[in-house]
């Protein structure tokens, strides 16, 4: 029996099935994520069409800059995640775990870049619940809004936490020789999910932070 | 009396040992085991709420408890029963037994996410079990807002964490299915030769993974409410009092379909095998699932036709409520062809499939009042719902889970249950069903709303019946439990094939070995071939195993 | 399933180079007062036009089995459904005063 | 209405019932005629039949088609109130009805109504989702806050009713139950004028108006910082913006407690919640006031 490192489990056929089989795994869990997301973009939706003033308005107090940066950021980790698989795929241990490296950071500023915001918001007043303070008599609706604004984002810091702490147990795995040419599935499957994350972000970026520019 | 020959072969039941073989284990026959025993926990401690509510309405004071206690009984009676019993019941323990077997497999695509899958949710038990310890939870298992987000002063935010967590057991589980049936099919197992059974979890997979992460979602923003004051369904701010009502209902709505959709994989094998006949028009049936797993998305808007939701938008609800009839009615009308010139036995699974049939019939045609606009706004909320959706998730998918459970049981332990006792407790089922349920369409139709512990006088001789009727299906419902347990060491040894009946699961011997076959079977004709005398299938060179 | 396909640096690059380009343009665009609701069409179509080239080809999906396009279509497909059906509700809640008046 | 309800009811009873007689009989025919005789019995294979498949595809199909335009019909008439309708406002907590009559007379878990003449209520509830649920009329609402849901009936026979509140909503749910009376109208006029009734709701709502300070602003001619509210019931009103909403009663409660929410096009930001200065009553009282100054400018303008 040609034994490599790359054996598939015993209930599979081959490694082509196993591979198959996980690849299609994530794509439903992908699925499944987008309905996660989808409730919270329900809500937003049914809100911004029924207090449009509120949302422009509250929109506006978010930082703009702090959010293209980050949007940068992320599209930035998804590239040297795209990269990362690339190495993997061809068998380069080193300039994948760089790659992967350099996707973790950029992962973690992207979250430092977050956690400055939620510190400047909390500073503002402008966390929800009993010490929210909005100087405007949208004050109401606003505090809507800014829920949302923290329930979206720290589900997506969330999905981004969990994200980091793959990526890193994906460097000591490809350290330790585990993936080949022939089998780099945790690779690509991880890499899926990240660039997950970030197409969550590439909505909820227009949707929080630009929507009411133009009336400022 | 035993023979000894079945205890020397190795099965999955004795290739290992002691606790930690069964906690640790990745063999999806054993994960069925641990769901079974979990479900059936959930299922008596439901039951016991139940009979606490039904004991009280035998009066229209409220004498056996207060108030709040009623109104925590009726919510966690709701909360066990749906998310920890009948949500995983038939997926979890038989799916999760049957899909890599019926198709010919070694085992689910995922093993370990398989156990994962089972801790997920007994974690998630765990916590709604410590809200219920700790003083339960009075919303209604619909959490409806703002009662549940402001006003309730009990431990909701511990039980929709808990539901949240059970529902990623759901999620990983559908998730597996899907794959499982994508990738593992044996040679030769197409999608139209597959068994119905496994359609019907194919469709309830999809439910799973596109449903419930809403549900997760939804409640855990509920919980993000109560915890750390954010605003999104509170009115006080201009929140809709609407907006939780569709997001619940997305997926609970459909979660109703989770429920029914496995059941009706059961009957399509239990109809045949005791028929003896192919099923009639196997692509209607087929396709039926899928048709009913997605229209059930589109349907939820008739939970609010009294809500205050758009009289439009409750037009469109009811337009498309009324087509998921026509799936359920062509499931029905070929089950009833099936029988035509058949060869009928009578044993326990097979009554509880015919009582199937019928309760089911009874449940999906009320179901057409409650979608049917102008009479929902008498109905709704009463116990005609209730009635209802007692009809289809217990009358239906408990009466299929059991029927199944008995069908599969000799592959399962290897040995067979008493039959004339299992028939007996059948009928008393059925029975004791209807003495419960039908009086509730009435007191519903005479506008006695759900969730009152006291009641106007004149409703009291029709809760006297249906209380009466529970005790009786109480007593049915104890049986089984009684005497399955007492044929694990008492039973006759049941072979490979007790029933002679079709399907790759009663090709292999009974318990099945770990890996389920010895020998990967070849699939060579459709399902259900039940004229021929014996089976056709091919193996490869070398043969199969002698069996038992 | 998806085929082992290796895409060249050069193609990543390159929509890699797109994507930032689009988050500038989407980023500076929303400054500009495009009058009703054009600038939310604006900035959710460059957002639906950034995810596809995520999907197609950082996600090899553009590489993948059909099978693959049906499992991305559905998520997005339900999700949808969810946002149509349930937007009906709020948008058609004052039709029935505007009948009766 | 009720008997409309139930016509459709009983027509649906007749469908369930023949086609679950129907499956049941062929259920028990078949069992017994294709019961198995012998061991070694194997019947004949059926694989199924398209004509049977597309029959009981297309039977089912247009029966729930008559269910869904007949009981559509019989929804749509339920939810449109008459505009003869006598107006009732009623707001619902936890755990009690308050109904309160355009004459002023307020009434807690009862509420009188003429018979023969359509009653509309007007409710809101002032903590969590209720439900206004009387059996004997077919009629149900959810009673929500923040929001004004509307239910109407007409009574056809005088006598003491049941009031359910049919939505889960606390500890006393199932306390919150209160009756119907209706009346004879001769007798419904006596009740209204006997006992102390003092003020109508619309004057309420005028006091309300004058206290609060509304009036300062809203002059009647349109020259105050805010906009004339005389006549503005049911007007389509410009926002600023863009867009417009009609000035119904959600509107307007919405522009009392959120004033900014939903601007007039041509006025400045300038009002101030009345949140927690005014209850739901007094809203309504307000509402009924405003409602009343649309009727004279209407008799006027008839002049």
């Amino acid at each position: 029996m040609p034994e490599t490192a790359a054996a598939h489990a015993h209930h599979f056929d081959d490694l082509e099935q196993q591979h198959q089989a996980s690849w299609l795994g994530m794509w439903v869990f992908l699925a499944s994520e987008i309905m996660f997301f989808g409730g919270m973009f329900l809500g937003y939706t049914i809100y911004r069409t029924a207090y449009p003033q509120a949302f422009a308005d509250a929109s506006n107090h978010l930082d703009v800059w702090l959010g293209t940066v980050n949007t940068a950021v992320l599209i930035c980790s998804s590239f040297t995640m795209a990269l990362a698989v690339r190495a993997a795929q061809l068998g380069r241990p080193k300039p994948a775990i760089l790659f992967l490296l350099l996707t973790i950071v950029l992962g973690a500023v992207f979250l430092a870049i977050k956690f400055t915001e939620y510190y400047a918001k909390f500073i503002e007043h402008l966390v929800p619940g009993g010490a929210f303070v909005y100087d405007d008599a949208l004050a109401a609706a606003a505090e809507i809004f800014f829920s949302f604004y923290f329930a979206m984002t720290g589900m997506h810091a969330l999905h981004m936490l969990i994200g980091v702490g793959l990526l890193a147990t994906l460097i000591v795995k490809t350290a330790r020789g585990r993936f080949s040419a022939d089998y780099y599935t945790p690779v690509e499957l991880i890499g899926l999910y990240w660039h997950f994350v970030d197409i969550v972000w590439i909505f909820l970026f227009p949707l929080l932070y630009l929507m009411g520019r133009h009336f400022g | 009396m035993t023979e000894p020959i079945a205890e020397r072969r190795r099965h999955y039941l004795n290739v290992h040992y002691g606790l930690t073989s069964w906690l640790f284990t990745t063999d999806h026959k054993r994960i069925a085991w641990l769901y079974l025993v979990s479900v059936t926990f959930f299922f008596f401690v439901g039951g016991l709420f139940a009979t606490l509510i039904r004991l009280e309405l035998l009066t229209p004071q409220g004498d056996l408890v207060q108030a709040e206690t009623y109104n925590k009984l009726f919510t966690m009676h709701g909360v066990t029963m749906i998310f920890f019993f009948l949500i995983p019941a038939i997926p979890a323990v038989l799916g999760n037994f049957l899909i890599p077997m019926m198709i010919g497999a070694r085992d689910l695509a995922f093993p370990r996410l398989n156990l994962a899958s089972w801790y997920i949710y007994i974690l998630g038990g765990l916590f709604t079990l410590t809200a219920a310890a700790a003083g339960g939870v009075d919303t209604g298992w619909t959490f409806y807002t703002p009662y549940s987000s402001i006003y309730s002063n009990t431990h909701v935010a511990v039980t929709v964490i808990g539901i949240f967590i059970t529902g990623f057991s759901s999620i990983l589980t559908g998730l597996n299915f899907i794959v499982t049936i994508h990738t593992m099919r044996a040679p030769g197992m197409t999608w139209f030769r597959m068994p119905l059974f496994v359609w019907a979890h194919y469709a309830t997979s999809l439910i799973f993974i596109l449903g419930t992460p809403v549900i997760a979602i939804t409640l855990s923003l509920v919980a993000l409410e109560r915890l750390f004051g954010l605003g999104i369904f509170n009115p006080e701010l201009g929140g809709d009092p609407l907006l939780f009502q569709h997001l619940f209902w997305f997926y609970s709505h459909p979660a109703v379909y989770i429920m029914i959709l496995p059941g009706m994989g059961v009957i399509s094998e239990l109809i045949t095998c005791f028929s003896r006949k192919r099923i009639f028009g196997y692509e209607f049936v087929a396709f039926s699932s899928l048709a009913i797993a997605a229209l059930g998305f589109l349907v939820w808007g008739h939970h609010m036709f009294v809500s205050g939701q758009s009289v439009y938008a409750s037009m469109i609800f009811s337009l498309l409520s009324m087509l998921v009839a026509i799936p359920s009615a062509v499931k029905v009308f070929n089950w009833t062809a099936t029988l035509y010139k058949g060869s009928i036995a009578f044993d326990a699974p097979m009554l509880y499939a015919l009582g199937f049939i019928g309760l089911f019939t009874a449940g999906g045609l009320t179901g057409l009042f409650l979608a049917t606009l102008g009479v929902d706004i008498h109905v709704h909320d009463t116990y005609f719902v209730i009635a209802h959706f007692h009809y289809i998730m217990v009358g239906s998918a408990v009466m299929a889970y059991l029927g199944g459970l008995h069908f599969w049981w000799p592959k399962m332990t290897g040995r067979k249950y008493p039959e004339n006792v299992a028939r007996l407790a059948a009928v008393i089922i059925f029975l004791g069903f209807n003495l419960t349920f039908f009086p509730q369409f009435v007191l519903g139709y005479l506008g006695m709303p759900r969730r009152y512990h006291i009641y106007p006088p004149e409703f009291q001789v029709l809760n006297v019946l249906s209380t009466a009727g529970a005790s009786i299906l109480a007593v049915g419902y104890v049986l089984p439990l009684v005497y399955l347990i007492g044929s694990l060491r008492y039973g006759a040894i049941a072979g490979m094939n007790p029933w002679n009946a079709r399907g790759l699961e009663w090709q292999t011997p009974s318990p099945p070995p770990t890996g389920n076959f010895d020998v990967t079977p070849t699939v060579v004709e459709k399902a259900y071939a039940y004229e021929s005398l014996e089976p056709e299938i091919l193996y490869p060179p070398g043969g199969r195993a002698a069996d038992a | 399933m998806n085929s082992r396909h290796i895409v060249s640096v050069g193609l990543y690059t390159a929509i890699f180079g797109a994507l930032v380009l689009l988050t500038l343009a989407t980023a500076g665009v929303a400054f500009v007062d495009l009058g009703g609701e054009l600038n939310s069409i604006v900035a959710l179509t460059i957002a639906v036009v950034k995810a596809l080239l995520v999907i197609l080809f950082f996600m090899h999906v553009r590489y993948s089995s059909r099978l693959t396009w049906v499992f991305a279509g559905a998520g997005f497909f339900w999700l949808l459904i969810l946002l149509v059906l349930t937007m009906a509700d709020p948008l058609s809640r004052d039709w029935l005063e505007a009948v009766i008046q | 209405m009720a008997a409309r309800v139930d016509a459709l009811f009983y027509f649906l009873v007749a469908v369930s019932v023949f086609f679950s007689t129907l499956i049941f009989v062929l259920i028990i025919v078949f069992a017994i005629k294709y019961r198995r005789r012998s061991e070694n019995e194997r019947p004949q294979a059926i694989p199924g039949n398209l004509r049977l498949e597309v029959l009981w595809t297309t039977i089912p199909l247009a029966l729930t088609m008559v269910m869904f335009v007949w009981g559509a019909k019989v929804y749509f008439d339920i939810s449109y109130p008459p505009i003869d309708a006598l107006e009732i406002s009623v707001v619902a907590k936890q755990w009690m009805w308050k109904a309160q009559h355009p004459e002023g007379q307020s009434e807690i878990n009862e509420l009188h109504v003429p018979a023969q003449r359509p009653v509309k209520l007007v409710m809101t509830s002032q903590d969590v989702i209720h439900d206004f649920f009387v059996p004997a009329f077919r009629v149900k609402k959810d009673v929500l806050p923040g929001r004004y849901t509307t239910v109407w009936f007409e009574a056809t026979r005088p006598g003491s009713y049941r009031l359910f509140c049919a939505q889960y909503c606390g500890t006393q749910h199932a306390g919150m139950v209160g009756r119907i009376v209706v009346m004879e109208p001769s007798e419904f006029q006596a009740w209204l004028s006997g006992g102390a009734a003092g003020v109508s709701m619309a004057g309420a709502g005028e006091t309300l108006f004058q206290r609060l300070g509304c009036a300062a602003c809203h002059l009647p001619n349109g020259t105050g910082r805010g906009p004339s509210l005389v006549g503005l019931i049911g007007k389509k009103v410009r926002l600023q913006g863009g867009g417009s909403v009609t000035a119904d009663e959600g509107y307007i409660r919405e522009s009392i407690l959120h004033p900014q929410a939903k601007l007039v096009a041509g006025y400045p930001p300038v009002m101030s919640t009345f949140k927690g200065l005014i209850s739901e009553d007094g809203i309504m009282q307000i509402l009924a006031y405003l409602k009343s100054l649309n009727r004279e400018e209407g008799t006027e303008g008839k002049k």
